[in-house]
């Protein structure tokens, strides 16, 4: 008897990167324990068995992808959707028909509020948001921010939201000079950083994919922009420096964790996705990875595999929540009652050689 | 009270004046015809009358009432109907819808009625479909109700735009050009379908036409028109034998 | 204030630049085939990636040629496979459909169709990974009062005018673009003036696309993130620009693309920006209300 | 023979227009095809000219002749570049959206800039005044007549030596239609060979050296013009009387 | 008298809705299959209504996601502000059992909501035709979208949630698959009310228009109102989707309501046949299940290529293809059909027997 795991994952529509790398984390990771023979539960060794379900980028896509694996492929739990415009709809379908969920990369609160069954690997924003101001607070000695965020990406407009109350009320009302956005898919972003530029500020924080990043970066600075960018978690991307070259060279962000000079685990994930696939993974794939594993421990957590499909969903459920801790490549990692994890965050310097260098670590 | 009356009716395109200081009356149910030259604003006149062009200058009663600037299925309502110079029928309806359809200005219900399809919805739908099979038959075209207009030949689609034009109960009828594209002996039939109509319905009819045969022998009295202004009217042998007239419009036909 | 004014003047007109270059375009097929061609997006980014592809080539060759001169050889080299490309997509899709007599919405969505497939084919068969386009001329950056310019920028301004006017005079004054034009009214009567009527279209289509080629690589230097979906949103609105311009008119296109770059731009450096599109495209839409066939647009008057 | 019917059939579909149609032009002649309305001629016109599908039929038998050569498998324009055969439509088909002098240049896309071609525009403003007064107009706005001129206009303009006309007179005033009859004559004592098409077949008897009269897609009757006029079948169903 | 032969389409169809609910509620069919029917339905009147404009009155409209947006909103937030309790609107006004019946109300709301939103279009179709109108569309359809991304209330480009308590306050009443009936019900009454509107001479109208706009103005249609009569038609059903869309869903985004859906809605329009409300259903059909049929046919298709060795071991054909196959397959059958499936005919056009077997009022 095999495990079976779904993957409810944008492989086509608005982002479809993020789908490859969550499908190519899993592809590793499963060939990994098939390796060795399977996953070991309570003794008994199963082969495990990824559906890959693509979602489209669209809330109605993942809500019937999710169905679909439960009821037709039934799935023992689901890994994804990624973005929270999936993962709230989708995690709503699990949690009503029972089957444990873990989106790795969702930020949105309401993916796992009051849904004992969804879980997720991505610490949450308003974590992350303070990290960031008191990061640059203490090493820009920043007095003005300015933010630029995307409208229409949840991800990015929490962020920024977050950042600047919690900014303003370090630096006092007004202390985020200018909180402007941008829409879906935009790539000119001059009018806003124009307006951003004259407000002056000591450093402009980008709550961005690091494709925009990298646009922005560019952009900021053809208008004059010399000063400081501060980014989150959505930077940590291999391709943010192949498409953003020189420019982003010297700036901070937020993020899992560190590649350059990673250790252990984590190091080995990044070289073997890197000759898999040719190129470095992102914190996707890496939150990915994380989310497999912490889906795995709380099968071995439960202990056995009865067949029966309703108390083995259960049962994992039960695992998950009672992890004690997962050793993850983006940080240790457990569950508080919400099912959100409790993990640290590091800020990282992107440093001449274009490397992501560790600077510092924040943990709740 | 005359029927129809135009006073010094004006229309300019841009730097164009297509009609000028034009005018005419209906007093009752005559036959008028309007000819003219190409480009003379015969079609223009029709096109104001009908409401489709708010004339630049001049006023329009029809049965007392102003009409200029009214929208033109207003005009059509209040009883002016009118056929085109290319013949402009629904080509992919069935002839019966495309005599129903002219009924709009009757329907006699409004959406909620037609949504439940109450009996006033019922009744005047019966009304309208008998209205408009009485009056395929009296024009002999009930063998074609069901067929598409662009299947029939060119004769009949004539004579359907005539007969929708009819459906709306009108006390004018404006014919721009009905004769145009027909073959002699089909002209010859045309002629006996609008002296029938102008008896049978009692209406007026207002005709424009380059076949001198048909304004000749159908129109009682003519107006000729050029560069949007009256140059003549009169009866027809008075037209034919105008000087003017001749030189402007008719010609002689040794070739 | 003032400064700023100017400094977003100035984006706006390079902005706008790439909307007029993709609006020609789509004028220029609309205005011969009344076809409104929803795959020029895609061909614009098809042409971004064939101008990636062929910088690549030519910076790998050990050529040792700078970059000013592989630019210049990639110019040409990816109008003509755009246009390759354009064209294809006309004989292959549309051109049966309109021997056919098909309803010109169903060539529209066939259109729309093909949009989609080279963007996921483009997605599948070449991956997820963006694409980084390399640096081929080195930045200068120009500062005049406090208003930044790049050397790229002013590129970009000059050649969409540039475009403009060359096109301009191909419709206005040449027989060919008379026939374009006449074929726009009437298809039936082309060949019975002797116009092969093919040649022409296809003669539409290649320029069309090469134009949307010359975009595409003037976007990747400017822009340099290229993804397979790169060109559907600006396709979408470049379609918008023409029609507020007046579509199938040329200059109702080149106007109308450096109108939404200017009101997209504006309406984001004096109001807030997340309200940018509400008021970038009332504008657009109260343009319409006014003028129904757009800024330069004539009506098809229809003779009654 | 200039050109030459041979036993034509044509399809609109599945419907068969014309049941095989036989007849020839001779170089210099006038020659009519008369028939009432839906007889099949504006078809055969079509069928000489090449109008594809959709807007055209598709020949299903006989053939085309052309100075002895097929010219049913060229290319439509052809028929104009290289056969100098010109048709003024029925509909007129007139580009709309341009101005009456550019349709009129449009019409010699195919001809060498020569000076020929500048006494054409001559002819063709002398001809018809109105085309000259409007010029810069834009043609669609052109009244119903004017269109029609614009139309045959046009056919004059291609500088070809066969020139087709369907129903040429429509919508023409009475002074026009015997003007442009009149300039058709001119043409052909020039060398104009001329097949027209025109409802008012007394006008197009008196007009042409030979005449053909069509029923339902077939050729009833043919022979020189006076004869025709003569015939006592053809003077009822087709002469009005 | 009851014809009974008359009666049997209907019934069949009934009986079919029917079998569906009753097996839906034994679980003889699973989640799955019920929403991908339920997306069905939604598609339907989607497809339907937008044939009003697109088909019958041969406008290009392309903003129809817009008016679904406003009827998906509308009809939430009524929901959740009556029935349950939530962070934004506080307690519920009413008690949540009463959701069940009130449920067609807040539908109907929504639709009016959606209607009167079709105004910014209607009103400008007046003067603006053809691509000009296109445009507006498009440009109501962005100004919609964007105006709920900047409503925080509603939860801007954060979504808006909770609707799935509505459902279960439905199912707290009764337990049966609540939504199911309803996306029936809704999709019967689309189809109903158009079938209605295209056959009376009212209706017929906005077919004139299409054909002849001028002639028949003149010939006493007004077209004006004509044209707001469609429009508001259109957008209001959109606007019932809309509402259905979100209480299936439980989630809805203003970006979920973006060019992309409206651009699938054109497809469904013109693939079904402008002018055909039975082709708009069975396009809304094939539609929706190529979508999530390519989700088994890839793997098996994958499979079977690599069962026979066709290509090579390290190639897999991925989901990745689904958005490649769809188009790929539509740009083929418009080549084949360049009419639509449909043409502008109706089932009983091309199946003439049938008509014997239903009455149509
Ligand atoms: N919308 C318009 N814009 C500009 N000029 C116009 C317009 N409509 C008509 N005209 C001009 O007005 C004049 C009168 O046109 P009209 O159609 O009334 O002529 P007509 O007398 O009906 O001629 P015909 O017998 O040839 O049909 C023409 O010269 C025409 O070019
Ligand atoms: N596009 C078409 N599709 C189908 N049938 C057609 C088409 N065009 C013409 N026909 C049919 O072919 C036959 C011949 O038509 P044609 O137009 O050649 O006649 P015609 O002699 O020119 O008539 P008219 O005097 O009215 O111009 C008619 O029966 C007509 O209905
Ligand atoms: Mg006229
Ligand atoms: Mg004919």
């Amino acid at each position: 008897q095999n495990i079976k795991i779904g993957f409810n994952i944008p492989l086509t529509g608005d982002i479809p990167k993020v789908g490859e790398e969550s499908k190519f984390a899993g592809e590793m990771l499963l060939a990994e324990i098939n390796g060795q023979g399977g996953l070991d539960v309570g003794g008994t060794k199963y082969k495990l068995e990824f559906i890959y379900e693509d979602n489209e980028s669209k809330a109605e896509s993942a809500v019937t992808a999710a169905l679909k694996l439960i009821e037709r492929d039934q799935v023992l739990a689901i890994v994804g959707p990624n973005s929270s415009k999936q993962a709230v709809p989708a995690g709503q379908v699990c949690n009503d028909n029972r089957t444990p969920m873990i989106s790795p990369w969702s930020t949105n609160p309401d993916t796992t509020k009051d849904r004992p069954w969804v879980f997720r690997a991505a610490f949450l924003d308003p974590f992350q948001g303070p990290v960031a101001a008191d990061f640059a607070i203490k090493t820009f000695k920043a007095e003005k921010a300015a933010v630029l965020y995307a409208l229409a990406n949840d991800y990015s407009k929490n962020l920024a939201e977050i950042f600047q109350a919690d900014f303003n009320s370090k630096k006092g009302d007004g202390a985020v000079v200018a909180f402007e956005s941008y829409g879906d898919k935009d790539q000119d972003f001059s009018a806003q950083l124009t307006k951003i530029i004259s407000s002056n500020p000591d450093f402009i924080f980008l709550p961005n994919n690091y494709n925009e990043v990298a646009l922005i970066v560019k952009q900021a600075h053809d208008l004059g922009w010399k000063g400081p960018f501060m980014g989150a978690d959505a930077w940590g991307n291999s391709e943010l420096m192949t498409l953003c070259g020189d420019d982003c060279k010297g700036h901070y962000f937020s993020t899992h964790y560190a590649a350059a000079g990673a250790k252990g685990a984590t190091k080995e994930f990044i070289d073997k996705y890197n000759k898999l696939y040719g190129y470095q993974p992102a914190d996707v794939a890496a939150l990915t990875w994380d989310a497999i594993n912490v889906v795995l421990a709380g099968i071995q957590n439960a202990g056995k595999i009865t067949g029966d499909l309703r108390k083995d969903r259960k049962n994992i459920r039960e695992g998950i929540a009672a992890i004690e801790e997962v050793k993850g490549i983006t940080g240790n990692m457990k569950f508080d009652a919400e099912g959100d994890p409790i993990k640290c965050a590091v800020v990282v310097k992107i440093n001449d050689a274009g490397e992501f260098e560790f600077t510092e670590s924040v943990c709740p | 009270m005359s029927l129809l009356e135009i006073k010094s009716l004006t229309q300019q395109f841009g730097g164009l004046t297509a009609v000028s200081e034009f005018s005419t009356r209906f007093e009752g149910r005559e036959l008028m015809g309007l000819i003219g030259p190409n480009g003379a604003g015969k079609t223009t006149v029709f096109n104001i009358v009908s409401g489709f062009y708010k004339p630049t200058k001049g006023k329009i009663l029809f049965k007392g009432k102003q009409i200029d600037g009214l929208k033109p299925h207003r005009v059509t309502a209040m009883g002016i109907a009118r056929t085109f110079q290319n013949i402009r029928l629904w080509h992919d309806m069935t002839l019966l819808d495309n005599i129903l359809i002219s009924q709009h200005y009757n329907l006699g219900y409004n959406l909620f009625d037609l949504f439940t399809r109450n009996r006033r919805y019922m009744e005047n739908e019966k009304r309208m479909t008998s209205i408009a099979m009485e009056l395929l038959e009296q024009l002999n075209l009930v063998q074609f109700k069901d067929e598409k207009p662009r299947n029939l030949p060119y004769g009949i689609q004539r004579k359907i735009e005539i007969a929708r034009a009819l459906s709306v109960k009108p006390d004018l009828l404006l014919l721009d050009e009905p004769a145009a594209g027909l073959n002699s002996s089909d002209v010859q039939d045309l002629i006996q379908l609008i002296r029938w109509i102008h008896n049978e319905f009692d209406i007026a009819i207002w005709m424009i036409e380059h076949q001198m045969a048909v304004v000749m022998s159908l129109c009682s009295w003519i107006q000729v028109i050029d560069f949007g202004k009256t140059i003549a009217e009169g009866t027809p042998d008075e037209i034919q034998n105008n000087p003017d007239v001749i030189k402007a419009y008719l010609g002689d036909d040794n070739i | 204030m003032l400064d700023s004014i100017f400094q977003n003047l100035f984006n706006a007109l390079q902005w706008g630049s790439f909307y007029s270059l993709i609006a020609l375009g789509y004028t220029l097929v609309y205005g011969v085939l009344r076809l409104i061609n929803f795959a020029h997006g895609d061909i614009f980014m098809v042409g971004a990636y064939i101008a990636f592809f062929l910088a690549m080539f030519f910076l790998q060759g050990d050529g040792g040629l700078s970059g000013p001169v592989i630019l210049a050889m990639v110019i040409p080299l990816t109008m003509i496979l755009t246009s390759v490309c354009g064209v294809a997509l006309e004989r292959i899709a549309y051109r049966p459909l309109r021997r056919k007599g098909a309803n010109r919405l169903y060539v529209v969505i066939t259109a729309l169709m093909c949009g989609l497939i080279l963007e996921n084919g483009n997605l599948a068969f070449l991956g997820a990974s963006r694409k980084s386009f390399p640096e081929l001329i080195d930045k200068v950056v120009y500062n005049i009062g406090s208003i930044s310019m790049t050397n790229l920028k002013i590129g970009v301004i000059l050649s969409s005018i540039l475009v403009y006017f060359v096109l301009n005079a191909i419709i206005s004054k040449t027989r060919i673009g008379m026939a374009m034009r006449g074929i726009s009214y009437d298809k039936f009567a082309i060949p019975l003036m002797g116009i092969p009527i093919d040649t022409i279209i296809m003669v539409t289509f290649i320029l069309g696309s090469s134009l949307a080629g010359l975009a595409g690589i003037l976007f990747a230097m400017s822009y340099p993130v290229l993804d397979p979906f790169m060109g559907a949103l600006i396709g979408w609105k470049a379609f918008i620009a023409a029609v507020v311009g007046g579509i199938g008119d040329i200059k109702g296109a080149f106007v109308g693309g450096f109108l939404l770059g200017i009101v997209e731009i504006l309406a984001m450096a004096i109001f807030p920006s997340t309200f940018r599109d509400l008021i970038a495209f009332s504008i657009l839409m109260i343009i319409l209300v006014i003028k129904p066939t757009g800024l330069f647009g004539i009506a098809k008057s229809t003779k009654i | 023979m200039l050109l030459e019917i041979k036993d034509l059939y044509v399809k609109y579909g599945n419907i068969e227009a014309l049941h095989g149609i036989s007849f020839h032009v001779n170089k210099g002649e006038i020659v009519t095809l008369i028939g009432s309305n839906g007889a099949g001629k504006t078809t055969t016109l079509h069928a000489i000219t090449r109008v594809p599908p959709p807007e055209g039929s598709t020949v299903s038998g006989g053939d085309i002749l052309y100075k002895g050569k097929s010219i049913l498998k060229v290319p439509a324009h052809t028929i104009v570049s290289d056969y100098n055969i010109a048709l003024a439509p029925e509909g007129r088909h007139i580009f709309g959206n341009l101005t009456v002098e550019e349709n009129l240049k449009l019409a010699t896309y195919s001809r060498p800039d020569d000076e020929n071609q500048q006494k054409d525009y001559e002819r063709v403003y002398d001809l018809f005044p109105k085309m000259a007064e409007r010029r810069y107009q834009r043609s669609e706005t052109l009244s119903g007549g004017e269109q029609q001129m614009l139309s045959v206009s046009r056919a004059i303009m291609t500088a070809c030596n066969f020139i087709l006309l369907d129903e040429p007179s429509m919508g023409l005033s009475p002074l026009l239609m015997y003007d442009m009859f009149r300039v058709l004559k001119q043409l052909n004592e020039e060398g104009m060979t001329i097949l027209l098409i025109e409802q008012n077949a007394n006008l197009a008897l008196k007009f042409a050296h030979r005449g053909y009269v069509m029923d339902t897609g077939e050729i009833v009757a043919q022979g020189p013009s006076a004869e025709l006029m003569n015939n006592p079948e053809v003077k009822k169903a087709y002469l009005g009387g | 008298m009851i014809n009974t032969k008359k009666m049997s389409v209907p019934s069949l169809l009934f009986l079919l809705a029917a079998g569906t609910i009753i097996a839906a509620h034994f679980q003889l069919i699973d989640l799955y299959v019920q929403t991908v029917i339920m997306f069905i339905g939604v598609n339907i009147i989607l497809s339907s209504s937008f044939n009003i404009i697109n088909g019958y009155m041969g406008e290009f409209a392309c903003g129809h996601a817009g008016f679904m947006a406003v009827g998906a909103y509308v009809t939430s937030v009524l929901n959740i502000m009556f029935f349950t309790n939530s962070k934004t609107f506080g307690q519920a006004i009413f008690a949540p059992e009463l959701a069940l019946y009130f449920f067609p109300v807040t539908m109907f709301i929504g639709g009016v909501a959606a209607a009167i939103t079709g105004l910014l279009v209607a009103v400008p179709s007046f003067k603006t035709r053809d691509d000009y109108l296109a445009i507006i569309t498009l440009a109501a359809n962005f100004i919609i979208v964007s105006l709920f991304i900047n409503m925080d209330v509603i939860g801007g480009a954060r979504g808006f949630m909770g609707m799935k308590q509505i459902v279960f306050a439905m199912e707290d009443v009764a337990y049966i698959p609540w939504m199911l009936i309803w996306v029936f019900t809704f999709t019967y009454f689309t189809v109903f009310v158009i079938r209605r509107f295209v056959t009376s001479t009212y209706g017929k109208g906005i077919i004139a228009i299409h054909q002849d706009e001028i002639a028949a103005e003149i010939m006493s249609v007004n077209t004006n109102k004509m044209k707001l009569v469609a429009f508001m038609l259109s957008s209001g059903l959109a606007g019932l989707a809309g509402g259905l869309f979100a209480h299936i869903l439980g989630y809805i985004n203003p970006n979920s309501f973006g060019i992309l859906k409206s651009t699938e809605c054109l497809v469904m329009v013109y693939l079904g046949g402008m002018g055909s409300l039975s082709g708009s259903i069975i396009a809304a059909v094939i539609f929706t299940l190529l979508i999530e049929g390519l989700r088994f046919i890839i793997p098996a298709a994958d499979t079977l290529l690599h069962l026979m060795p066709i290509i090579p071991d390290t190639f897999h054909l991925s989901q990745v293809l689904k958005w490649v196959i769809i188009p790929l397959i539509l740009v083929i059958l418009m080549q084949f059909r360049p009419e639509g499936l449909m043409g502008n005919r109706e089932l009983s056009d091309f199946f003439p027997k049938l008509k014997k077997y239903y009455e149509f009022k």
